[in-house]
C-alpha cells in the first residue's frame, strides 16, 4: 500500500541528503562489508565504497547541483572515477542512468524515482551481464525497485530480504563465481551494499516528512 | 606489515618506485607509471594496470620491450578510467593504444569505460584481454576464466612486437596469441592478508592448501592436505597440460606468489622440469621468480605458453623494465 | 613449504636453478654453481657462498660482472670447505680467487680452511670479509659484526673491478673499501621457519617486531610493538648513518627479507629516502628488492654503500646474472 | 677416583663404536639440539650434526681404519666435509687432532686419550679463538678432558654439569653473542651436544668392560 506523501517532494536537497547518510552508512558498515567480500571475494567491498562515497560526499559538499539529476549524476561519475572494482562502473552506473532518467525536474516524486531508478539496473545489468538469482547486487536492487513503486518502506524491506535470500545462491557472475559451489553459504557484499543504500534511501524518506 | 596506514599504501609505494628507477616517470597522484622517453615515435604504446598487490606486475614491467604505462589500482581493486585515459594520453605516439586488461569484472568494466573516453579523444584503441587460469570453469556459469601469470607473456611479446615497429592490429593478434597459447594453474600454502583488512582474507590451518587459487586472495576451488612440491607439481602442471594440449615447446613461468622463498621456488621449478620432460613437452625457456604475485601469499603458479619461432624471437628480443631486463 | 622433504631442499634447488639458467654450470652433487664460460683467461676469479635461504644470495649473482662461481651450504649453515676449493679450482684462470666471506664464525672457519687447501693445490687465495651490521657491537665480546646486505655490493663492486681486468690484490683491496664503507640494519616483522624446524625458529607475536636482526632466524637485539613504515625508516637509517657518516653520496639498498610484498617495500623505499634526504644524505643509485633474504621472514634491510666516482662506475659497470643484470 | 679398567683397551673398533654410537645419540637429539639453537642461533645444530655423524657412521662402515688415531682423524675430516657451519670444523678439528696426537698406536688408555683429547680441545680453543665461559662447546669439553683424567663417568658428568651451567652466561662466541643479553637463559647447543658425545663415550666404555 502506497503511503501519504507529498507528490513531487524530492529536490536536490533530498538526494544530497541521501548520498550523504550514505557515505556515513558506508563508513559505518565497512568493515562488515570488506569481511563478507573476504569470504568470497577479495576483501575489498568496503573500503571501495568508503573511497567512493567519501568522493561523492565531498563534491556534494563543494558543488551543489540544483536538480535531482544533477545531483545522481556527478555522485556516479565521482564513483566512477574513484572507486574502481566491479562496484565502481556498477554503482556508478546505477546513479548516473538513474539521473539521466530523471532529466533535469527541479524536485521527483516516489513513482518517477522507482521508475527512473528501474532504467538505472537495467544499465546495471546490461553492463554487468547479470541477471536476478546471480548472486550480485542485481539481487537486491530489482526488488527494491519494484518495492518502491509501493512505498519507501517496502523498497528497504525487499532489498534487505533479497539481499539475505543470496546466501544459499552459487555465484555466476563476479569474482565470487570463481568459487564454483564454495561460494554457497555467504551473503553477496554487493548485495549487502544495495540494500543498505535503498535502507537509507527509505530512512532519508521518512527523516524529511 | 611494513606500511604507515592501509590508505597511502598504494601512494607510499608509487614515491618509492620513483625514487628507484630514474628511467620511469611517475604521476603518484593521478597514479600511472609511464616510461620516460614516452610517446615513442611510430611505435604503437601498450597500457596496462590492474589492482596492486601483484607487484611487479603492472609497474615493474614498464619500459623499453615491454609496457609503456602502467595504471595501478587500489590494493586488490580495479584501477578507474580516469587513469587508463591519462596513461593513454601520455604514451600514445599516434600509432595508436593497446590495453591489456586481466579478465576481471572490475578490470574488464573500467578498461572499458576508459576505451570509450579515450576514443573520444581520438586515441586509437584495441584491447586484448588475459584469461589464462584453468582453475576456472569458462562457462555462462562464471565470470570466466582469470588473468593470472600469461599477462606477463602478453605484455612481454606484445611489447616486442610493438618494439619491433609492428601496427596496432598486429600488436594486438600478437596479444590474443599468446593469450590463447597460454595456461595458469596456482596453489596457495597460506591466505594472504591485505592491508585494508590487515589479517588474512581467509582461514588456512597449517597443514592445509588451496588447489586453483587466484592472485587476490581469494580461496581456491579445492582445499587439501598439503601436498609436496612434486604432488603440487604434478598436479598443477597436469592441470595446464591437460587444457592448453600443446604440440610444440613452451615457455615455462614458475611463479611465485609473493610469500615463497627463491629457494622452494626453484626446486619446485626442478618438479614442474620433470613433468614436463615426463609429458614429453619441450621447454624453450624458463622463468623462475617472483612476477605476478599476491602481497604475502605463500604458494607458486604455472603458467605455459606454447611459442612458435616468431614467438621465442620476441620473448628473446631485449627488455629493460626493473623487473625483466636482458638483451642489450 | 613448498619442498618434497628438508634434506632434499637444496639440491632441489640447484636442480631447479640449473634448468632456469642455463649460463650457469650447476653442480647439483657437490653443490657448486659456476659461470659456464669459467675460467675466464686473464680475469681475477670471485667465489662466495655461504647457508642457503638468502637467494638471490649467492647463486643469483653469478656471471659476468659478478661472481665466478657460489657455493650453497645447507640452509642457514656455512658450505664446507670442499666446496670452495672444487669453485676456486673450476673458475681460476691463473689470475688468482678472491674469496668473499661473510663474517660468521662458520663461513669464516670454513672459507679459511679452504683457503689453505686451495693454496696447497698452488691457486692464490685472498680473502674479504663482510661485516656491516650494526645492529651487532663489534667488540671482544661478540663474533663481531655480521655480513648482510654489503655482500651484494662487495660482490657486484669487486666484480666489476675485476671485469676491468684489475689484478688480485687491486680487486680484493677494492672489496675491502666497499666493505669499509657500507652498514646496514634490519628488521624482523615475523620469525622465519626453517625446512628442517618446520615451524618459526621463535615466537613473535602479531603487533611486534625485532630490531636488530641478522639473516638466519636469530631474534634481534630488541623486540617493539610494531612500528610504521615511518618509524622504522628513522630508526634503521638512523642507525646505520649514526655509524656510517657518510660525507659522499651513498648507494641504497633496501632489501626485503623474503616475505614482505615488493608493494611494501616500495614504500618503505619511501620513508627511507625522506630519512636520506632530512639527513643531507645524497643517494646516487637505489635498489629495492629481495636480493638478501631469509626465506619467508616478513622484514627488511638498511645498507648504505658511501661510494666516490670510482665505485659508482664500479656499480654502473655491466652485470648479467639472474638476479642483478644491467648495462649490455 | 680413577675406576679399574685395561691399561690400554681402547682399539680402533672401541672408537669405532664410540662414534657408531654417537652418531645415533644425535639421531636422537638432533630435535632437541636444533630447537636450543633455535632460541640463540639459527635452529640447525640438530641437523648439522645429523648430517655429519651419519656421514661418519657410513664411512667407519666402509673403511676400518686399523688404530684409534685413523678412526678419529677419518672421523674428523668427514665432519669437515659434511657438516660446514661453526660446528663443522670445530668438531672436526677436535676429532683430527685427538687422532693426531693418538699417533699410530694400535690401542689407547684413558690416560692418554685424556692427554689427547687435551690437544684436541685446545686446537678448538685456538680455532674457534673462544675460552671457557663464553657458552660454547668449549665450556663443556674442557672438564671432559679433566673429568677424563680421573674416569669415564667423570668425564660425562664434568661435561654435563658445564653444559647446564651455560644456561646463565651471557655468549660471547658464535652466532649466540649477537643477541648480547638475551643469550642468557638458555642452555647452549655446542655445550649440550659436547656433553652428548661425552656422556656417550662412557657409555661405551661401560658397555666394553
Ligand atoms: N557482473 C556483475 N553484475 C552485477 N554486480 C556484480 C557483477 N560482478 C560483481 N558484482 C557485484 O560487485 C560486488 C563486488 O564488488 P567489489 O568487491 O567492490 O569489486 P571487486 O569484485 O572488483 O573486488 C559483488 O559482491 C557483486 O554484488
Ligand atoms: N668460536 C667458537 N668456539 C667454540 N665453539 C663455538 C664457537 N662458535 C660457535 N661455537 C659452538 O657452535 C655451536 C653452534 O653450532 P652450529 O649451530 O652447528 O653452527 P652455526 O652457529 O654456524 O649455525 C654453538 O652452540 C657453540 O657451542
Ligand atoms: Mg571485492
Ligand atoms: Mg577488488
Ligand atoms: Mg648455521
Ligand atoms: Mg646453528
Amino acid at each position: 500500500m502506497a503511503e501519504q506523501e507529498p507528490g513531487t517532494g524530492l529536490d536536490a536537497a533530498f538526494f544530497t541528503r541521501w548520498l550523504t547518510a550514505c557515505a556515513a552508512a558506508v563508513e559505518r558498515e565497512a568493515a562488515h562489508l570488506t569481511d563478507l567480500d573476504a569470504a568470497i571475494g577479495d576483501a575489498d567491498h568496503g573500503s571501495n565504497l568508503q573511497r567512493g562515497f567519501r568522493a561523492v560526499a565531498d563534491a556534494l559538499g563543494k558543488d551543489e547541483p540544483a536538480t535531482p539529476g544533477a545531483v545522481l549524476t556527478l555522485a556516479g561519475r565521482q564513483l566512477i572515477s574513484t572507486v574502481g572494482g566491479a562496484s565502481g562502473p556498477l554503482y556508478g552506473t546505477l546513479l548516473r542512468r538513474t539521473g539521466k532518467a530523471l532529466g533535469d525536474a527541479p524536485a521527483v516524486g516516489r513513482a518517477e524515482l522507482a521508475e527512473a531508478l528501474g532504467q538505472g539496473v537495467a544499465a546495471v545489468a546490461q553492463l554487468g551481464g547479470a541477471k536476478a538469482g546471480d548472486k550480485t547486487m542485481l539481487d537486491a536492487l530489482e526488488p527494491a525497485v519494484t518495492g518502491l513503486g509501493q512505498s519507501y518502506a517496502d523498497a528497504a524491506r525487499a532489498a534487505a530480504d533479497a539481499a539475505e535470500a543470496t546466501t544459499p545462491l552459487q555465484a555466476r557472475k563476479g569474482r565470487a563465481s570463481y568459487l564454483g559451489e564454495r561460494s554457497i553459504g555467504h551473503q553477496d557484499p554487493g548485495a549487502t551494499s544495495a540494500a543498505l543504500l535503498i535502507g537509507v534511501l527509505a530512512e532519508t524518506a521518512e527523516a524529511g516528512r | 606489515m611494513l606500511i604507515n596506514v592501509a590508505e597511502t599504501v598504494v601512494a607510499d609505494a608509487l614515491r618509492g618506485m620513483a625514487a628507484a628507477h630514474p628511467a620511469l616517470s611517475v604521476d603518484v597522484e593521478n597514479r600511472v607509471v609511464v616510461r620516460r622517453d614516452a610517446p615513442v615515435a611510430g611505435k604503437v604504446a601498450l597500457v596496462s594496470g590492474g589492482g596492486s598487490g601483484h607487484e611487479p606486475l603492472h609497474g615493474g614491467f614498464v619500459g623499453p620491450g615491454m609496457l609503456s604505462a602502467a595504471c595501478p589500482g587500489e590494493v586488490f581493486t580495479s584501477p578507474v578510467p580516469d587513469q587508463m585515459v591519462r596513461a593513454a594520453a601520455a604514451v600514445d605516439s599516434g600509432s595508436g593504444v593497446l590495453f591489456i586488461v586481466k579478465n576481471y569484472t572490475g578490470d574488464v568494466l573500467n578498461f572499458d569505460m576508459a576505451a570509450e573516453l579515450a576514443e573520444d579523444e581520438g586515441i586509437q584503441v584495441a584491447k586484448v584481454l588475459v584469461n589464462d587460469d584453468v582453475a576456472v570453469t569458462d562457462s555462462l556459469f562464471t565470470a570466466g576464466r582469470r588473468g593470472t601469470g600469461a599477462t606477463l607473456f602478453v605484455e612481454k611479446l606484445a611489447g616486442a612486437a610493438a618494439d619491433a615497429g609492428m601496427p596496432l592490429e598486429r600488436v594486438e593478434s600478437i596479444g590474443r596469441q599468446v593469450n590463447a597459447a597460454s595456461r595458469s594453474f596456482g596453489v596457495a600454502l597460506t591466505a594472504v592478508s591485505t592491508p585494508a583488512k590487515g589479517s588474512p582474507t581467509f582461514d588456512l590451518p597449517e597443514g592445509e592448501l588451496e588447489l586453483g587459487i587466484g592472485i587476490h586472495g581469494e580461496p581456491g576451488r579445492e582445499r587439501r592436505a598439503m601436498m609436496t612440491s612434486r604432488e603440487i607439481a604434478d598436479f598443477a602442471v597436469g592441470a595446464v597440460l591437460d587444457d592448453l594440449k600443446p604440440r610444440g615447446p613452451v615457455i615455462a613461468l614458475v611463479n611465485g606468489m609473493g610469500g615463497t622463498p627463491l629457494l622452494e621456488l626453484y626446486g619446485f621449478n626442478a618438479e614442474v622440469q620433470r613433468v614436463l620432460e615426463e609429458r614429453g613437452v619441450s621447454v624453450a625457456r624458463t622463468l623462475v621468480g617472483n612476477y605476478v604475485t599476491s602481497l604475502d601469499m605463500a604458494g607458486c603458479s604455472v603458467t605455459l605458453c606454447e611459442v612458435d619461432e616468431d614467438l621465442l624471437a620476441l620473448w628473446d628480443a631485449p627488455v629493460a623494465t626493473p623487473a625483466l631486463r636482458w638483451g642489450r
